[in-house]
């Protein structure tokens, strides 16, 4: 394996602890990942020794609090690959705060009935249901790109389905399949029929390299807690014209220049987009989580969650042949380390049952992907899915919880 | 291990095999509910015969966990048969089972509900290892919630 | 005085700090507070022994931190005197979202052109800017209670203003010039005439008792980080009825029962209003701060803050007279922690910026609430808040710093 | 309390206390631009006469702190007489005396900028003390911004 997991695996607390008896193998990185100590302890200082509110204050603590917020911006833009961090990145709750954003604010302000917005069946919940919203208030059309039986974008309708949309918002990965989609492409394709595209990079960001500038998309969504970072934070990212050019989302302190009793009037991105207090400790807690992946390597993480993940299916497949499936695309390029398996005879409920017995954690069911679940013809899947912190024994781990599973339900 | 094996009773896991009672009776005139447990997608149809009080066939359709799938299947046995009354009480009894221990898990103030005759249970005292285990709770409730639901609309 | 405030002092770390070789002096609890080491002990192990996203896990730490995340909703709403906390109390990120989640919910589906919100001069933006955005878009009336001179509402055309509102949204302590509002008889009032009442306790829910169930309010709106809790949290909690009748806010995972590509089912409250990841450890971070508040009691840290207050006010009055103006009413009954200075021919500003020089924390500008600046007619004022870890010592240095002040720009 | 001694220099008090060129020209003919600091609601009115190029009369009005009332009445006074292209190259040598330490004290890996002649900049160098104040910079540039706004509104 190209990490030395072994050392890595200090960093993180929370793998030390042992359940019923055993190890913990955490195989539930696509849900949330684990934080390392370094982030934890950031969060601690910060409010051991800095905490106040941001903006606005003079005294010494309140402006470091200020200084640390803001500087949060440069980390997180710098890992986007982001031009204008200061004016472009923004903090939100979690991903689907910052799809609402976007529908909400840049959606009502370009789109009136009848306009098309372009997602495909593989979209988590976060990225369907505000769109369906806004279909269902302002009577926006919202298409679906299909998905081949090897879990890849069918791309065969692309251009007919932009034809005349106004936004293509895409995952980057999948969080049921893995598939890795060909961003850029879908960037030029959007682009070239007058159309944004808005990226979901919950499940991309925190294991594939991201370049928001070269990929050329124009925004960008994703979660502190899958990226090693706190929960209670999200980033949305735009690109500056965009952002300038779209009305507040959420009213409050912050977002203001003034306010009077007959009206407000919107501050600059990207305060414009954060009323109230904002997530501080969180802020502090991302750009550490973000600073330790960038120790080790974004392209690193990516390798060794695409050798785990090569080595995976193998087992898995030698061990098992038919008797189980693994949904979503073979390994290499386009597949990411997520893996959703269905047992045959077995519900992905007691598979994760079994599977906890012996230590190890997976997800079972629709992982807000019911669509795609349609599709695929399951009620639910048992879903393991690798960060940067496992290894091959996690695998081993995992393939005797299987087996122990299948002899309970022979 | 031993609280897994609790869970998964050798007459669980036949019934989850051997579902009993398993499809769906022409409805009407069969009372018929639809149960759905939006966290893992189980869903659970729910059609009986009443006549004269008794509930002369009852059948479950659906798909879930084998937890979901036995509940319902014993929850089928167990009230075929019956008369109303007696299925009431059952369903009383059953989800008195299940929520005893999800109050004493909260470490709750709520007073030790009534003691359980879990031999009055028979075949369904088996599924009380699933306490153990309070996000499957949810999967052994679903048919029977889904059968109270069946008699509330009826009216009967 | 009534608390033991040197002991208090020993669980909050912060305090230790010293700035510019002085003690630090944190009088800006009205902004953010400070929270106690186990508040920060109980997310530090929260990362370090269970974190994994809520519900649908079935593995023991997905378990336990679901178990965690519901169970605060307990602690909160037993705080809050909430009849049903399992389905009333909706975790937002702040108050300023649990505002907004009003106004689009609540707001979009029973209001329409021409219906009125009744608010006060007094709010703060939070509870301004989310209905002037329903004003511009649906074309609601909003209506202003007066302040009086000495800083208290003005209630004799209160009637008047109700006649045909719907919602009363009210501060229930103002965040400028401590005025706490007779929630009760506004409650009162605002039923008499068909309307609601949304309380703003953002202020109040950190140093005076609440009990939504005698005061007869109908929703209240609260952050964390105000009541010794962490950032990235707020409280919304609505009357089960009203909120069972409410459409969502925000769409995504978690608040859906079923997503199909035509459209989506939502799930009941409190799940319906929490889409996405919820902010989980600072749930567990927030029912630690309201257990150490409980601990201490509330009504005694409000008898300790009254205390302080009056002390203040009148060493104030003693030693700068007229020179110093204190905005807002006597101390008393109705007056809260919160003392908005004037200091004679000095700018607010630099008044902040030299009692930061003997490490006094206080916040200069207009708080958040520019109607009432412009009321007042300053520009800003120096604010100095107090929280349950400030005694007369605090008070001493805020005085040398003010002489010191007054001396420099004498 | 060193640095906070370097803040308030006497003669910004001075100019803060007694500020130079207060007031508003009537406008037209006078050019006039409205500056805002939304975080401490500082707002500073900027009317100036030019004529042939040069700048014949200037007038603030508006509120604020000692740094910001300060700098524009320093500011009035530096620039009153001189042409356009001096006042521009006061402006931007401002600008770079509280920028410089802006970057510096944000470690970033900008490149450091072209030395400044403090001697060059009179009075206001006395203001190169607020740079250690990062949330006073903004105080401090308020009115040289609006000033810049007011010549590029102008064309001129
Ligand atoms: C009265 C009042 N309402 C609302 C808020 C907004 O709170 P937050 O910034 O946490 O959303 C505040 C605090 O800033 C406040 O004092
Ligand atoms: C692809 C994708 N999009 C969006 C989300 C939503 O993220 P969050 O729950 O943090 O808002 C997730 C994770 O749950 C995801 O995997």
């Amino acid at each position: 394996m190209s990490l030395d997991v072994a050392t890595l695996r200090k960093d993180f607390p929370l793998l030390d602890r042992k359940v019923h008896d055993r190890r913990m193998v955490y195989l539930d990185s696509a849900a949330s990942s684990i934080p390392p100590q370094c982030v934890i302890d950031a969060m601690s200082t910060y409010y051991e020794t800095t905490h106040a509110n941001v903006h606005r204050g003079v005294y010494a603590t309140a402006e470091e609090a200020t200084r640390l917020y803001e500087h949060s911006r440069k980390v997180v833009g710098g890992f986007l690959g982001a031009p204008h961090p200061d004016e472009e990145i923004v903090f939100t709750k979690n991903t689907t705060e910052s799809i609402n954003l976007l529908a909400h604010s840049w959606g009502r302000k370009n789109l009136t009935a009848g306009d098309a917005v372009v997602v495909s069946i593989m979209e988590h919940h976060a990225n369907i249901v505000p769109w369906q919203m806004l279909a269902e208030e302002i009577g926006i059309e919202l298409r679906f790109l299909q998905v081949s039986d090897e879990g890849y974008l069918v791309l065969d309708d692309l251009d007919q389905l932009l034809e005349g949309a106004k936004l293509l918002s895409i995952t980057a990965m999948s969080n049921v399949l893995g598939t890795i989609n060909p961003i850029k492409e879908l960037a030029q394709a959007a682009h070239a029929h007058g159309a944004l595209i808005h990226v979901d990079g919950a499940q991309s960001v925190p294991h594939l390299p991201t370049d928001v500038a070269t990929s050329d998309i124009d925004f960008l969504s994703f979660s502190g807690h899958k990226v090693l970072g706190p929960t209670g934070i999200g980033v949305f990212w735009g690109r500056r014209d965009l952002l300038e050019a779209m009305p507040p989302f959420l009213g409050g302190g912050g977002m203001i220049l003034d306010v009077r009793t007959d009206g407000f009037l919107a501050a600059n991105p990207p305060q414009r987009f954060e009323a109230g207090t904002p997530p501080i400790a969180e802020a502090v807690g991302l750009s550490e989580a973000i600073r330790y992946i960038q120790g080790i390597g974004i392209d690193e993480i990516r390798t060794h969650e695409r050798e785990l993940t090569s080595t995976a299916l193998k087992a898995i497949d030698d061990q098992f042949g038919s008797r189980v499936i693994v949904h979503g695309p073979p390994a290499g390029d386009l597949r990411g380390g997520v893996l959703s398996l269905t047992l045959e005879g077995v519900h992905a409920h007691d598979v994760a049952q079994i599977l906890d017995s012996v230590g190890v954690c997976v997800r079972p069911g629709h992982h807000c992907a019911k669509p795609l679940m349609r599709f695929l013809g399951v009620p639910a899947t048992a879903r393991a899915s690798f960060g940067l912190y496992n290894d091959t024994d996690d695998i081993e781990v995992l393939l005797e919880g299987l087996e122990a599973t299948a002899k309970l339900f022979a | 291990m031993a609280d897994l094996e609790e869970l998964y009773r050798e007459i669980i896991l036949d019934h989850y095999r051997s579902p009993r009672n398993r499809g769906e009776l022409a409805s009407p005139p069969a009372l018929r509910a639809e149960g759905f447990n939006p966290l893992c997608g189980d869903e659970i149809v729910v059609t009986l015969d009443v006549n004269g009080g008794i509930v002369d066939d009852i059948k479950i359709a659906g798909q879930g966990c084998s937890i979901s799938q036995s509940s319902a299947s014993m929850m089928s046995a167990a009230v075929k048969g019956k008369n109303i009354s007696e299925v009431r009480k059952t369903i009383a009894t059953f989800k008195t089972l299940m929520s005893v221990h999800e109050a004493q898990l909260e470490e709750s103030d709520t007073p030790e509900p009534e003691p359980i005759d879990l031999n009055a249970l028979g075949e369904l005292a088996a599924l009380q290892g699933v306490v153990k285990f309070p996000v499957r709770i949810k999967c052994a409730t679903l048919s029977w919630n889904t059968l109270a639901q069946t008699l509330d609309d009826a009216g009967v």
